[in-house]
């Protein structure tokens, strides 16, 4: 197997590296508020990709039985046939605690914004200095 | 399926999850029942955490199968004897909080009491789901309520605490995030979440590259959580700007349980030898704890503000923490764990002072302080008792996992370290006295003119509110009793908590 | 910064008709799709955001009062309650019928199981419906 | 400042990189993680919870706990941003 | 399952990232993250993740764009960097 097609093997991996990286760099470099939440959800979403890469089975489809209820015996599974449901059912729940954290982060960002007119963290750490020497 | 094993485990953390769950319904129509209901589940809890204890030292771990199925299937709840250490000493300094809160909150964000209980209790029960989960996943669900109920606690405190509360997302997410890819690193190496199955099946896998690097992940991540020396920034500020109530509760309990996570992968799902042989975690760990613990010290020296100095100083005492696991042997686990539970107490303590002081007299600055003693006795004594507990001076509980410590750092034939935790107890000793000067002395032998700037305490409203006394007196006694029956303490919870591959007999007094 | 809709102003007739015509629509899908995640994608939580979404869509059909018109403050909290509540409630109920906690199994239904997972997915939806519209209220008021 | 950032993204990604190297391959039906624990949710999830779609099966049944605290987490995201936010507007929970 | 599709759309997926990381119009920035989203979505759908697929299209694309869109209203629309 040569450096290429290896590389496509991992292409999801690839992937996942190059995204993780961009989201710790916006979420340490970027000055502004609104970037950086943009960065964590890049961040968050990256490594989402990367658990639900560990459910894919090649040549396997999506883990739901299509004909469950139907021939009245219970079908036989075979687990290589379906792609693993528990890295999803993982996922899932990281999604959904990551909106809440979006949520949350961008109510905050209001009340900054409000407080002290700017979402940029150099201004705003000028104007806490003026604040607390007052 | 048809699995019926006592309730006692899951108690500890329904009672609190559901009152959270009935507080906005009761606030919405019946406001005056917010406040009992909220003591009620916490004593429940703290009560069903005291029988868990019990079982757990007669009749060793309690199994909770969630849903009836057996790991590695289903999620376990598992309290063993660190589980139990950890529950009683997060619903026992919880409960007093809850008590403290009353009149602060009214105090500090009126109107607010509704969402502010229902949140506390929330992070209460993220707090105990998270010691009492045997599941990775689990884990890293009770995490994220902790740090987003964190999150909304410290904002709601006065002047620049959104933007602290703003800068703990940022870091507190890569935290969370790393361990969530920690935890995808080992599941795609073992295909298990459940921690025994992970303690079974990964020691053949321990050179392999990917469960290395899920290790390091994990932790980095909690180092991030628990403000470990070079991620602290958003410690000092969230402390000190959050209101007084949640700045002891969140001192007392958020960077524990990250530490109790951080000990639990160590040293339980991994054997002890992988961070100490495989890759040289646990020396890492110790020097940066070690300068967590003097740089902290340093910086707490340089505060004028007293909450913020005692921010930097829990940094310089989760170095001291992080040190004592780093020194990965019995004597430094034990001393780890104890310094644990006694922080916990000790700085949940000096916030509460702090907070009393600031709700009677509005004041915050320490050289505001002047003369204190004479209005605010109670509170005073109570921070005496916290400072010499912080310093590490005998009869107190502080000494005893100080000298713990120590005997681990001389065991491990590492001097530097001896000298460290005396150094850093020195510091302490220096911005503690500095503070505790304040206090009783009305004025400096220069400073005539500072007797005019008298406190503005209004009359015959000298002493803080029993609801505040009384969990400040509890916290106090506390750290006495931490320190007399240290022995029995030892014996009974922390010994039956160390860890497999360490070695036990050398604990004996 | 120019707004839309302008201050004082309804937004354009062509998509306020066009939103109010979809929301029952969307709110039917997201029935749909809470109450089908047995046996095809979705669940609780996806039709819950759907459900949010139809009210969000009327927000921006009728101008920014709409939302406070429609659902009372107090309202959204408790259906955020009660959704967690059913789904927390469950579980006590498994409790007290005397298996584990969350353990469908002993529920007086021919498919105690089945139906446990319908009677969670439903709370799940209406607490992902009441939380996110509270979110976005919340910040869309402030 | 700036170039500890981009230290800080340069070591997370030399580390993930390092990481990955042994993962199995994606889409490995032999890899640990499709071995070890899944099977028995795709082979007697149908039978032992009646649901078709294995990942509501394990969401709402063997992990039911977790979906429980997801909930929990939307919940608290709710209450937390209502305790941020919902500052200004007095009076009004007492109207409604 | 690892055919060209997959390459478009994890480039895609990476274009929009790095685009809305550095745009300065933080309303463009959101809508590219709404995008980046969409793209991440289609990628799990390909690798048989429907249900979190389906999850990922109602929140990544619905509610926290719409999230992020009142908060750019609110405040400033530029960005510095």
């Amino acid at each position: 197997m040569g450096l290429i097609e290896g590389a496509a093997g991992q292409l999801n991996t690839v992937g996942y590296i190059v995204l993780m990286m961009i989201g710790i760099y916006a979420m340490t470099g970027k000055s502004n508020l609104v970037k950086k939440l943009v960065g964590m959800n890049i961040f968050q979403w990256s490594i989402i990709l990367f658990v639900v890469s560990l459910s894919a089975k090649r040549d396997a489809s999506i883990p739901i039985v299509l004909d469950g209820h139907g021939g009245g015996a219970a079908p036989v599974l075979d687990a290589a046939q379906y792609a693993n449901p528990l890295p999803q059912v993982l996922m899932l729940t990281a999604i959904v605690v990551g909106v809440a954290i979006t949520g949350v982060a961008l109510a905050l960002l209001l009340r900054i914004h409000r407080q002290f007119g700017t979402l940029e963290e150099n201004e705003l750490l000028e104007r806490l200095d003026a604040s607390s020497g007052s | 399926m048809n699995v019926h094993q006592s309730a006692v485990p899951i108690l500890v953390v329904l009672a609190p999850l559901i009152t959270s769950f009935l507080l906005p319904v009761v606030g919405w129509r019946f406001r005056p029942a917010v406040f009992p209901l909220t003591l009620t589940a916490l004593a429940l809890s703290c009560a069903a955490a005291f029988e868990a204890a019990r079982r757990v030292a007669r009749d060793g771990p309690l199994h909770y199968y969630l849903g009836g199925w057996a790991p590695p299937w289903g999620i376990e709840f598992r309290i063993d004897a660190l589980g139990a250490l950890m529950l009683l000493m997060i619903t026992i300094i919880t409960l007093l909080v809850g008590i403290y809160s009353k009149r602060s909150v009214l105090h500090e964000i009126p109107s607010k009491e509704v969402p502010f209980y229902s949140v506390f209790l929330l992070l209460v029960a993220g707090l105990i789901g998270l010691v009492s989960t045997a599941d990775m996943f689990n884990a890293y669900v009770f995490l994220e309520i902790t740090s987003l109920t964190s999150y909304a606690l410290v904002s709601i405190g006065s002047g620049a605490a959104v933007v602290s509360a703003f800068r703990y997302v940022i870091l507190g997410t890569v935290g969370a995030a790393f361990y969530l890819l920690a935890v995808g690193y080992l599941y795609g190496a073992t295909g298990t979440l459940n921690m025994a199955d992970l303690a079974r099946l990964l020691p053949p896998l321990y050179e392999s590259p990917a469960v290395l690097v899920g290790f390091a992940f994990l932790v980095i991540g909690m180092s991030i959580k628990m403000a470990l020396f070079p991620m602290h920034t958003w410690l000092p500020g969230a402390y000190s700007h959050a209101p007084s109530a949640v700045s002891a509760l969140i001192a007392a309990t958020t960077t524990k349980a990250a530490a109790y996570l951080l000990i639990r992968v160590m040293f339980f799902v991994f054997e002890p030898r992988f961070s100490i042989e495989v890759i040289p975690v646990t020396t890492v760990l110790g020097w940066t704890g070690a300068l967590a613990m003097v740089l902290g010290s340093v910086m707490a020296l340089a505060q004028s503000d007293l909450k913020r100095m005692l921010a930097y100083s829990s940094v310089a005492q989760m170095g001291c923490i992080v040190l004592g696991i780093g020194l990965a042997n019995a004597a430094g686990y034990t001393g780890a764990l104890l310094h644990l539970v006694n922080h916990a107490f000790m700085k949940g303590g000096l916030f509460l002072v702090a907070g009393a002081i600031v709700y009677r007299t509005g004041l915050r600055r320490i050289h505001e302080l002047r003369g204190l003693s004479r209005h605010m006795p109670v509170a005073t004594f109570v921070f005496t008792v916290c400072a010499f507990a912080m310093i590490g001076i005998p009869p107190t509980g502080g000494f005893f996992s100080k000298l713990y410590l120590m005997l681990g750092a001389i065991e491990a034939g590492n001097w530097v370290f001896v000298a460290v935790i005396v150094l850093s107890s020195l510091l302490a000793l220096a911005y503690l006295a500095n503070v505790l000067r304040y206090l009783y002395f009305p004025r400096d032998e220069d400073g005539g003119e500072d007797e005019a700037a008298a406190i503005p305490i209004p009359p015959r409203r000298h002493t803080a509110p029993w609801t505040m006394l009384g969990p400040m007196i509890a916290v106090a006694a506390g750290i006495l009793l931490l320190g007399l029956f240290n022995g029995e303490v030892v014996d009974r919870l922390v010994v039956p908590a160390l860890p497999a591959g360490l070695d036990a007999r050398e604990v004996a007094r | 910064m120019t707004r839309y809709p302008p201050e004082g102003q309804p937004p354009d007739i062509i998509i306020r008709v066009v939103c109010r015509s979809l929301v029952p629509f969307i709110q039917l899908f997201g029935l749909y799709v809470v109450v089908h995640g047995h046996s095809s994608p979705g669940g609780g939580f996806q039709g819950g955001v759907t459900l949010a979404a139809s009210f969000v869509l009327l927000a921006l059909a009728e101008g920014r009062g709409a939302l406070r018109r429609h659902i009372p403050l107090g309202a959204l909290n408790a259906f955020a309650s009660a959704g967690v509540l059913l789904y927390a409630g469950l579980g006590v109920v498994c409790l007290a019928l005397g298996a584990n906690y969350l353990d469908y199994g002993p529920l007086p239904f021919a498919e105690p199981r089945s139906v446990g997972m319908l009677v969670i997915e439903i709370g799940v939806g209406i607490t992902v419906m009441a939380a996110m519209l509270s979110i976005f209220r919340d910040m869309l008021e402030f | 400042m700036k170039l500890l950032h981009l230290v800080a993204t340069a070591v997370t990604g030399l580390l993930l990189i390092v990481g990955s190297l042994d993962l199995a391959e994606t889409g490995d039906p032999a890899a640990p993680a499709a071995t070890h624990v899944s099977p028995r949710y795709i082979e007697s999830g149908l039978e032992e919870t009646g649901v078709e779609n294995m990942v509501t099966a394990v969401l709402a049944d063997y992990r039911g706990f977790d979906t429980l605290g997801e909930v929990t987490v939307i919940f608290t995201g709710a209450i937390a941003v209502l305790l941020i936010l919902r500052n200004g507007l007095k009076g009004e929970e007492d109207e409604a | 399952m690892i055919g060209s599709l997959d390459v478009v759309l994890l480039v895609l997926s990476v274009v929009c990232a790095v685009a809305a990381v550095q745009v300065r119009d933080l309303l463009a920035s959101v809508v590219l993250l709404a995008a980046f989203s969409l793209f991440m979505c289609l990628l799990w759908t390909e690798l048989g993740a429907v249900d979190v697929a389906f999850t990922e299209a109602a929140v990544g694309a619905g509610v926290t764009t719409v999230l992020f869109v009142i908060t750019v209203y609110k405040t400033d629309r530029v960005s510095r960097d």
